[in-house]
């Protein structure tokens, strides 16, 4: 590989960040790997059947919030009756156990609030990070000071203490899976903001942002004009790898039993509450574990692709998925 | 200095060679022979594929994408035809390769002397304890003091010049037939640089080796080689014994190129010394970076006056600290300790519209992200400009006046070249309507030619202004050109400080001589007279 | 209501089966073939010696007889401690009797049962050789009015004359200790209480009852080591109760004490695991998991829908009952379920089919229509008042909404904990909602912490309207099953408030009165169920089901036991050679 | 930039006649752990601070938790006056630092005992010392973070290596997908199946349970495979993405040109000089995970009942039992401050380039 010796004696492009108006180059880059197209249509289908959940279970002709204790054998501890988990014309991947509400009802409504949650979290992880990590990157010693301190706390907070303390603060009202995102958000941003700090340091290094200095602008100005849109690279890169992380919390939280909560299905619960069943019915295991697989292999590949896309030499000056709380994990 | 004949066949021969990235064409049937022994120097501007040459003389386009074409023997390989064996052979054992950059050039993880072992080994099988001696050997032969310990240095823990000299080294390892150097002393200080020139001059008599020399820098060329071949958009110029190319250029371009490159000895219209109002002072500046045990001072109590419509040069080698005074004279840095006035009234700190910059690096000046008009509108829309149409008016007017078409406004940086995003940044500065302008390096980026039309729209714009300039640069022949009086900084001091001509004429600190003396000369019979006054100097 | 207790002070982070306590009681319902299948099951003649495993998911973090809130003296403690009574170790219906332990008898009660003397065995020792002494039992309970060692159950302290007012022996410095207790000699311990209480012989055998050498006592330190009585002593206790690794008592004589068969030399307690996976290593058996038993895990769904398939493994499942009740509970201080219509209307719509199905099907819950469990020793008498069928009669439940006034329908809240155990948990209120639906009844679900939940629902103030709730027996009989709930002189104002209909009818309190003066528990038993059926009728509950329990267990255990009284595969009884 | 503390680590690239040698190196280290010392004080300050008035207002009334829902109020009142939780919340915060600097000692009805200073306070719960309670919980999270560290660097670097070995080939794809089915799956469900199949159906190992090392080192790591498989299968995509990015990087960087320009062989490059430039990443960032994992654990402890920290904490949490949740946090977010700075010492000492400040 020797794309040192490929670049032009100037070595221009390829050191530069990207140009806002290689936005058209951005999409030609990322073109250029299958792999990441892949991964794009699939999200894109996934938010696409989160979206219409409903319109695609009235399709089925089925909800699911309704019991059908029909399709269960209560003797035998309500497994699903029938063969592979009771899968039929009406139920199109089978019966949940103990209930009888439809799978692919409460899978596709399960996308809706996993990739809801997940999404939010990351925003609110995102707008927290960027704020705090430009503020400390561009303050002076003590205003970065503090920023990095209180970093260094969140990130020494373990994420499940907190948030289990937070989840029983918040009165029972406050709609669920908003409640999860929220915490989620506020309590992990700190890697986020530990990167874009560091990113803010190096840009503001720049020739470009001293002279912006010169022209007498201020710093709040310079931030938004100069400093934010250079940052959108590995910040767009980092959320991209984020969500797929933030799906498998939500799933740690529900296990922990501060997640969404029933009647509302989200993949993570479904996980928490299939996983005993993985030998009497599989498919209630499956069903969900292939999903939530499939949507961070995308999410990860997808988020791979829009990296190099945007900028190939940093590719892998931002390390993958570093420094996200562990906890949501093991 | 006299090549070593050998008729049996060339060492290099190449015919028609074509080189391809994707669409565009980086060398265009380029042919030329080197004899053994002999060397031969590839001169030619940015982008004149150059280095492209050298790099298909090891073969080293192949599995990249390139599209090379023509025929290339390297010791009697064909280095298109090669296997991947002969190739191994060849690299590093036939003919031996030294690079720009000596930092990156070397794996930082690995002791010095062990990289140089590694690449014997492959070449000769030799055990690991008789590559160690033979690194070390190697080491002590291009000069490193105390090889056998340093051998066990990284390469951070090198000076430049080390570093370039290990990078020779471990060249010379397999004592190869011919030594390909592509701009090996660009990144280095003119006294280094020629030193590593003495180098590779003595080494070449001493192993007989051929030396293929890729450089941008005619003056380098004239100093070590036999024949140049001068090359533009890929193509051969022209090629002869340096003394015919250099001394009578018979093609135009390489008149416009050698007219360009600016000299220190070239006669030189003595300026009358301005008179001006000083318009920018400091006293006793200093500034130190690091805390505690670490703490050094990079710029350590440096006086200069700036006179209206003057231009005060400051010279030094990197580390010398000029950059870090001329960031506290425009307010990016607040001095530690000292005091910069304005005008004569002491300055709060800060920067001043007043002042402005002109930055070294093209690419890194200008948000890769914004349109040039919009960058050097900022000055005014900071001032409170806020009609959109004033400020288009005044930037396209400024844009024409350096020299750049106004219909780029919306364009971004990349679409622009080095010399026009210079340009860019001059506009900007002008923008603001400064009294001073620090330029910071403003042409080392840049390519002879490109750079004399910039120097020569300073100058202009200084003229109609009535600007006063801080010109900061490393290679004095631009200093000298540029400037009506010179500073020269050594480890943050300024060692010695006067008009053009005292300094350049009648150096009185030897550090001074030493600069002087190291800078390349056009003509070989004065590069070789220079070559034994450095002898002399370095003895004395 | 021990489970709630236990839940309370343990619990797993991720438990994803019922948890149940220790100990309980209740009679073997005519299904239950669960014990003797077992002790069949396993076969052969039981044996002494061997190492028995337990595998619990809760840790024994309380060793403290003071601390411990059983009834009939819990399973692992049960080995150690000795009470005065005990229960009966047979399988099924016999073992929710109670028989004596420490004393010679169930206890002579003389004025109407307010005076109660036992008399102590010969020859009882402690681990260490020394004398049990009726002084020793005096101290066991004073012990357990100290704050420091506060978790046990309510009972002696409302029941003992100036029980109330006694704040333990570390604060008392009298030395009189608690009066009502008197010890006239060695052998002899009299009890006086300040109300008839034929129910007493129950009481002895929780482990307040446990003679407690006063020279050995630590105080809160005391559970680390606490001196046995029974017929195995503590050799090891690691990480507070998470490893316990118990021994023969030397001392201990099977001549004493008829009830405890300690067959294994050596019982190993490994707790702290995750339910599913106890389930897991029963089944498979490895190595010592082979002798090894759980006396707090049963078979979730999932589990038992595994089980069932597999021939082997069904044959090493028994089955338990344990007087347990889990049931909506109203406030008829909060709209609109001051109205008895509303309430009726919500009893008929319940569809209990679905409801068990979330419970885990019909092998692991029976559906409920009386809140006193369905055994004999409870009393039990059945009743249906307003008949749902088996899911529900949305349509009955209509007309008595516009009756009420609701005719288009009715929105209310029901409150549940978030905590999985799946009787107040948000899957059971949700088969709830689905129900209710079809009756134009909308549920709006309010999902609890567990904290949060048991402060609201016990407290006077905050009680919800509408929430899931359960009660477990602290010993099988009606008493401790109506009277904290039903009896108006009960409502506690300013803390844990169990009465959570706030039921204050003099009728109910005398009965309850009458049937305490009673020695003859039979005869009590019998007057508690109809007490019960009449009570039902206010419809202040609405019984959802009894849960059943199905304990799997090692291929190599032998002499399977699961009394009535807990539920619990017996680990007094458990041989593993 | 890694994730683990970008910004604090400056690459000296190109700035000659400054170069600390290791001593140089170790020189600067003293004053730069003297100043993460005082941060990380600071740090666990506030956290412990912020504990305190997260638990002061949660809901739960951790007298009649502790007493037992059948307590009278006037039990209650004495449990909670035992507790000391009459006490304003400044006061017993005040009382908790004191504690921890100076020891206290309380009773035990029939007599007092001392708790010797680092003194974190009793659980509400078990009367336990906390300090004790951690102490019997560290190992055993201490052994499940650092055997699944080192299998996850071999589980992870050696898919990178591969996979930027093979890069753009089927091989690689595989890999990538391979341990990105890890990253996807939470391991209670990796963790369960696994021991589904190895323990139960296969009986090739034994259900987890701590054995401590010091007992039988060999039931120690024969137990903990499991434990420490089901990790390193979550993390290993991520060490094997860290790696195969910086030793691509690394394989663009001009120093292997020249290797190459030397006739140096693939095999050697990439084993010898890309894989020495993914060290100092990797290295750094399992120094922070494995500090992580000291409060992260939770599930795999919750599924394999392993009685480490992250249960502990979790359970405690859960029934407010605040002196150990405060002392556990305190502690793991210890480990994890700890971790950062060994980090950084770590990938100064593998780049020797890299100035600590």
């Amino acid at each position: 590989m020797s794309e040192a010796l490929l670049a032009p004696e100037a070595g221009t492009g390829a050191t530069a960040p990207a140009p806002a108006s290689g936005a058209r180059q951005f999409w030609r880059r990322l073109r250029t790997q299958r792999a990441a197209l892949v991964a794009a249509v699939v999200v894109a289908l996934l938010v696409l059947v989160a979206l219409a959940a409903p319109l695609l279970t009235a399709i089925e002709g089925q909800d699911p919030g309704t019991y059908h204790p029909d399709l269960i054998d209560s003797g035998r501890g309500g497994v699903p009756i029938g063969s592979f988990g009771g899968i039929s014309a009406e139920h199109w991947l089978g019966v949940e156990p103990q209930t009888g509400r439809d799978l692919f009802a409460r899978l596709v409504h399960g996308a809706r609030v996993s990739l809801g949650v997940a999404f939010a979290a990351t925003f609110v992880q995102v707008l927290i990070g960027v704020g705090v990590g430009i503020a400390a990157g561009l303050g002076n010693r003590l205003v970065d000071q503090v920023l990095s301190r209180a970093t260094d706390v969140i990130v020494a907070m373990p994420l499940m203490v907190l948030s289990l303390a937070l989840m029983a603060i918040v009165p029972s009202g406050f709609p669920r899976p908003v409640l999860v995102a929220l915490v989620i958000g506020l309590v992990a941003w700190g890697s986020t903001a530990k990167i874009v700090r560091a990113q803010t340091i190096t840009l503001k290094e720049l020739d470009y942002v001293a002279a912006a200095r010169l022209s007498g602008w201020s710093t709040w100005r310079i931030a938004r004009r100069e400093l934010l849109p250079g940052l959108a690279a590995p910040v767009i890169t980092y959320a991209a790898l984020l969500i797929p992380l933030n799906i498998t919390v939500e799933a740690a939280l529900s296990f922990l039993g501060v997640g969404v909560k029933p009647p509302t299905a989200s993949w993570g619960q479904m996980l928490t509450s299939a996983d005993v069943w993985y030998q009497a019915a599989p498919q209630y295991l499956l069903l969900p574990a292939g999903a939530l697989f499939v949507t961070v292999l995308a999410l990860t590949v997808l988020g791979d692709g829009i990296r190099t896309a945007l900028d190939p030499r940093a590719a892998s000056r931002l390390r993958i998925g570093t420094g996200q709380k562990r906890e949501g994990r093991a | 200095m006299s090549p070593i004949p050998d008729k049996a066949h060339s060492l290099v021969h190449v015919t028609d060679l074509v080189v391809d990235f994707g669409e565009t064409r980086a060398v265009d049937r380029l042919s030329f022979t080197l004899d053994r022994g002999a060397a031969l120097g590839l001169v030619g501007e940015s982008g004149s594929g150059k280095s492209t040459v050298a790099s298909a003389l090891l073969g080293l386009h192949r599995g990249t994408g390139a599209n090379v074409g023509g025929e290339v023997r390297v010791g009697g390989i064909d280095v298109q035809e090669a296997s991947g064996a002969e190739l191994r052979r060849l690299r590093g054992g036939k003919a031996a390769m030294v690079f720009q950059d000596p930092l990156s050039s070397l794996d930082p993880y690995y002791a010095v002397g062990d990289q140089i072992a590694e690449v014997y080994r492959v070449h000769t099988g030799a055990s690991r304890r008789a590559a160690r001696a033979r690194a070390v050997e190697v080491l002590d032969r291009v000069g490193i003091a105390d090889a056998v310990r340093r051998a066990r240095s990284r390469p951070h823990e090198f000076s430049g010049g080390m570093r370039q000299r290990a990078l020779i080294a471990m060249a010379l390892a397999c004592e190869p037939e011919l030594l390909i150097a592509d701009e090996p002393t660009t990144a280095l200080d003119v006294t280094v640089q020629a030193q590593i020139l003495d180098l590779l001059h003595v080494l070449r008599a001493e192993t007989g080796m051929g030396l293929l020399l890729v450089t941008h820098d005619v003056g380098v060329a004239a100093e070590s080689v036999d024949d140049v071949l001068v090359m533009r958009y890929g193509r051969s110029v022209e090629r002869g014994p340096v003394r015919e190319v250099l001394g009578a250029p018979r093609e135009a371009y390489t008149r416009e190129l050698l007219g360009a490159v600016p000299r220190v000895d070239s006669p030189r219209e003595a300026s009358a010394p301005v008179r001006g109002d000083v318009v920018l002072e400091a006293v006793g500046l200093r500034r130190e970076f690091g805390r505690g045990k670490r703490a050094f001072p990079a710029v350590d109590g440096v006086s200069l006056t700036v006179r209206r419509g003057e231009t005060l040069g400051i010279v030094g080698e990197s580390g010398s600290g000029k950059t870090t005074l001329g960031r506290m004279l425009v307010g990016l840095l607040d001095p530690s300790a000292g005091e910069i006035r304005h005008g004569g009234d002491p300055s709060p700190g800060g920067v001043r519209a007043g002042v402005q910059m002109v930055f070294q690096d093209p690419v890194s000046s200008l948000n890769p992200r914004r349109a040039v008009g919009e960058s050097i509108a900022d000055p005014l829309r900071a001032r409170g400009e806020h009609d959109d149409a004033v400020v288009r008016a005044r930037v396209r007017a400024l844009m024409e006046r350096v020299g750049l078409d106004p219909a780029y406004y919306g364009r971004y940086p990349h679409e622009f070249s080095g010399g026009q995003r210079q340009r860019v940044g001059i506009a900007r500065a002008l923008a603001a309507e400064p009294r001073v302008i620090v330029c910071d390096e403003p042409v080392s980026a840049l390519d002879v030619t490109t750079q004399a039309q910039v120097t020569a729209l300073l100058a202009e714009l200084q003229e109609e202004h009535g600007l006063a300039l801080v010109f900061i640069a490393h290679d004095l022949a631009v200093v000298r050109q540029v400037s009506d009086r010179v500073a020269v900084m050594r480890q943050g001091r300024i060692v010695e400080q006067g008009s053009v001509d005292e300094v350049y004429g009648a150096p009185r600190q030897a550090y001074t001589k030493q600069l002087l003396a190291a800078v390349p000369a056009l003509d070989p019979e004065a590069a070789a007279r220079r070559r034994t006054a450095r002898g002399e100097l370095a003895a004395a | 209501m021990r489970q709630s207790s236990v839940i309370a002070r343990r619990v797993a982070a991720a438990s994803v089966s019922l948890v149940l306590a220790a100990g309980a009681a209740a009679c073997a319902g005519p299904e239950d073939p669960g014990g003797d299948d077992a002790g069949n099951g396993a076969g052969g003649k039981p044996a002494k010696g061997g190492t028995l495993t337990v595998l619990n998911s809760q840790p024994q973090v309380d060793f403290d007889p003071a601390r411990l809130y059983t009834s009939g003296g819990g399973n692992v403690p049960s080995l150690v401690f000795r009470t005065l009574t005990t229960r009966n170790r047979e399988d099924g219906a016999k073992g929710s009797e109670v028989v004596p332990d420490l004393a010679t008898d169930l206890g002579k009660s003389s004025k109407n049962a307010t005076v109660w003397t036992y008399t102590l065995k010969k020859g009882l020792k402690y681990e260490d050789g020394s004398p049990i002494t009726s002084a020793d039992v005096k101290y066991g309970i004073e012990r357990s009015f100290a704050g420091e060692l506060s978790g046990g159950a309510p009972y002696l302290r409302d029941w003992l004359i100036g029980g109330d007012k006694y704040a333990g022996p570390y604060k008392d410095k009298s030395g009189k200790g608690l009066e009502s207790i008197k010890t006239p000699d060695e052998r002899t311990i009299v009890f006086h209480l300040n109300k008839p209480e034929g129910e007493f012989p129950y009481l002895a055998t929780q482990t307040q009852f446990t003679p407690v050498p006063k020279n050995k006592d630590k105080g809160t330190k005391y559970e680390e080591h606490p001196v046995s009585s029974g017929p195995y002593k503590v050799v090891e206790n690691e990480n507070d109760g998470e490893r316990l690794t118990l021994e023969r008592n030397p001392h201990w004589s099977a001549k004493t004490d008829p009830e405890r068969k300690a067959y294994p030399d050596k019982i190993d307690v490994r707790s702290g695991l995750n339910s599913s996976v106890i389930n897991q290593r029963l089944s498979a058996g490895q190595g010592s998991d082979a002798a090894a038993v759980t006396t707090d895990t049963n078979l979730g769904p999932a589990e038992l829908a595994k089980v069932t398939g597999d021939k082997a493994l069904a044959s090493r499942v028994g089955t338990g009952h344990f007087g347990y009740t889990n049931y909506l509970a109203f406030n008829p201080k909060v709209k609109p379920f001051d109205d008895p219509k509303v309430r009726q209307a919500i009893s008929y719509a319940v569809d209990r089919s679905s409801v068990v199905n979330a419970a885990g099907g019909s092998s692991l819950a029976e559906s409920a229509t009386t809140y006193l469990p369905n055994q004999k020793s409870f009393g039990y008498t059945k009743y249906d008042h307003f008949p749902a069928g088996k899911s529900g009669n949305p349509k009955k439940a209509r007309e008595l909404l516009k009756e009420a006034g609701h005719k288009d329908g009715l929105t209310i809240t029901l409150t549940h904990s978030n905590a999985k155990d799946f009787e107040t948990s948000p899957e059971i209120a949700t088969s709830i909602q689905d129900a209710l639906k079809k009756a134009g009844i909308t549920v709006k679900l309010e999902g609890l912490e567990d904290n949060d939940y048991k402060d609201k629902i016990h407290s006077a103030e905050d009680e919800p309207g509408l929430f899931l709730a359960h009660w477990g027996a602290d010993w099988p009989s009606g008493g401790p099953f109506l009277a904290p709930i039903f009896d108006g002189r009960q409502i506690v104002k300013d803390g844990a408030n169990f009465n959570t209909g706030f039921l204050d009818d003099k009728s109910v309190n005398d009965e309850i009165d009458e049937i305490n003066k009673l020695t003859d528990l039979d005869a009590a038993a019998e007057r508690w169920g109809a007490l019960d059926k009449k009570i039902g009728e206010k419809a202040l509950t609405v019984p959802l089901f009894h849960p059943v329990y199905k304990r799997l267990y090692g291929k190599d255990v032998k002499n399977v036991v699961i009394s009535d009284w807990t539920g619990v595969l017996d680990v007094s009884q458990v041989a593993v050679k | 930039m890694t994730g683990f503390s970008p910004g604090r680590t400056r690459l000296l690239r190109g700035m000659t006649g400054f170069s600390p040698g290791l001593t140089g190196l170790l020189h600067g280290m003293t004053g730069f752990l003297l100043r993460r010392a005082a941060g990380a004080l600071v740090t666990l300050l506030a956290i412990s601070v912020i504990i305190y008035a997260v638990f002061y207002i949660a809901p739960g009334d951790v007298a009649q938790i502790t007493c037992g829902p059948r307590c009278s109020p006037a039990q209650v009142a004495q449990v909670s006056e035992q507790l000391r939780l009459d006490d304003p919340v400044y006061v017993r915060y005040r009382d908790f630092l004191q504690g921890i600097f100076a020891g206290r000692d309380y009773s035990t009805g029939t007599g007092t005992e001392h708790c010797a200073a680092p003194c974190l306070g009793l659980s509400y719960q078990s009367d336990q010392q906390v300090t004790q309670l951690i102490l019997a919980k560290l190992p055993v999270t201490g052994s499940l973070a650092l055997g699944a560290m080192v299998m996850w660097l071999i589980l992870g670097v050696g898919t990178g290596v591969l996979s930027a070995w093979r890069r753009g080939r089927v091989t690689e794809r595989v890999l990538t997908a391979v341990t990105l089915a890890g990253t996807a799956t939470p391991v209670f469900v990796i963790g369960l199946l696994l021991m589904i199949v190895a323990c139960g159906q296969l009986n090739w190992l034994p259900f987890p349970q701590y054995v401590p090392f010091t007992d039988d080192p060999q039931q120690w790591a024969w137990n903990l495979l499991l434990p420490w498989l089901s990790l390193a299968l979550i993390e290993a995509a991520k060490y094997a993405r860290l790696t195969r990015a910086s030793m691509l990087e690394t394989l663009a960087d001009d120093h292997v040109r020249t290797f190459r320009a030397y006739g140096v062989g693939e095999r050697s490059i990439i084993g010898k000089h890309a894989l020495r430039g993914a060290f100092a990443p990797v290295i750094a960032l399992s120094a922070n995970d494995f500090g992580s994992m000291f409060g992260g654990a939770v599930l795999s402890e919750t599924l394999f009942g392993l009685p480490g920290m992250g249960r502990e904490l979790v359970h405690a949490v859960k029934v407010v039992d605040l002196p150990v949740v405060v002392g556990m946090v305190l502690v793991t977010g210890f480990f994890v401050v700890l971790a950062n700075a060994v980090a950084d010492v770590l990938y100064a000492v593998a780049d020797r380039r890299v100035v600590l400040s």
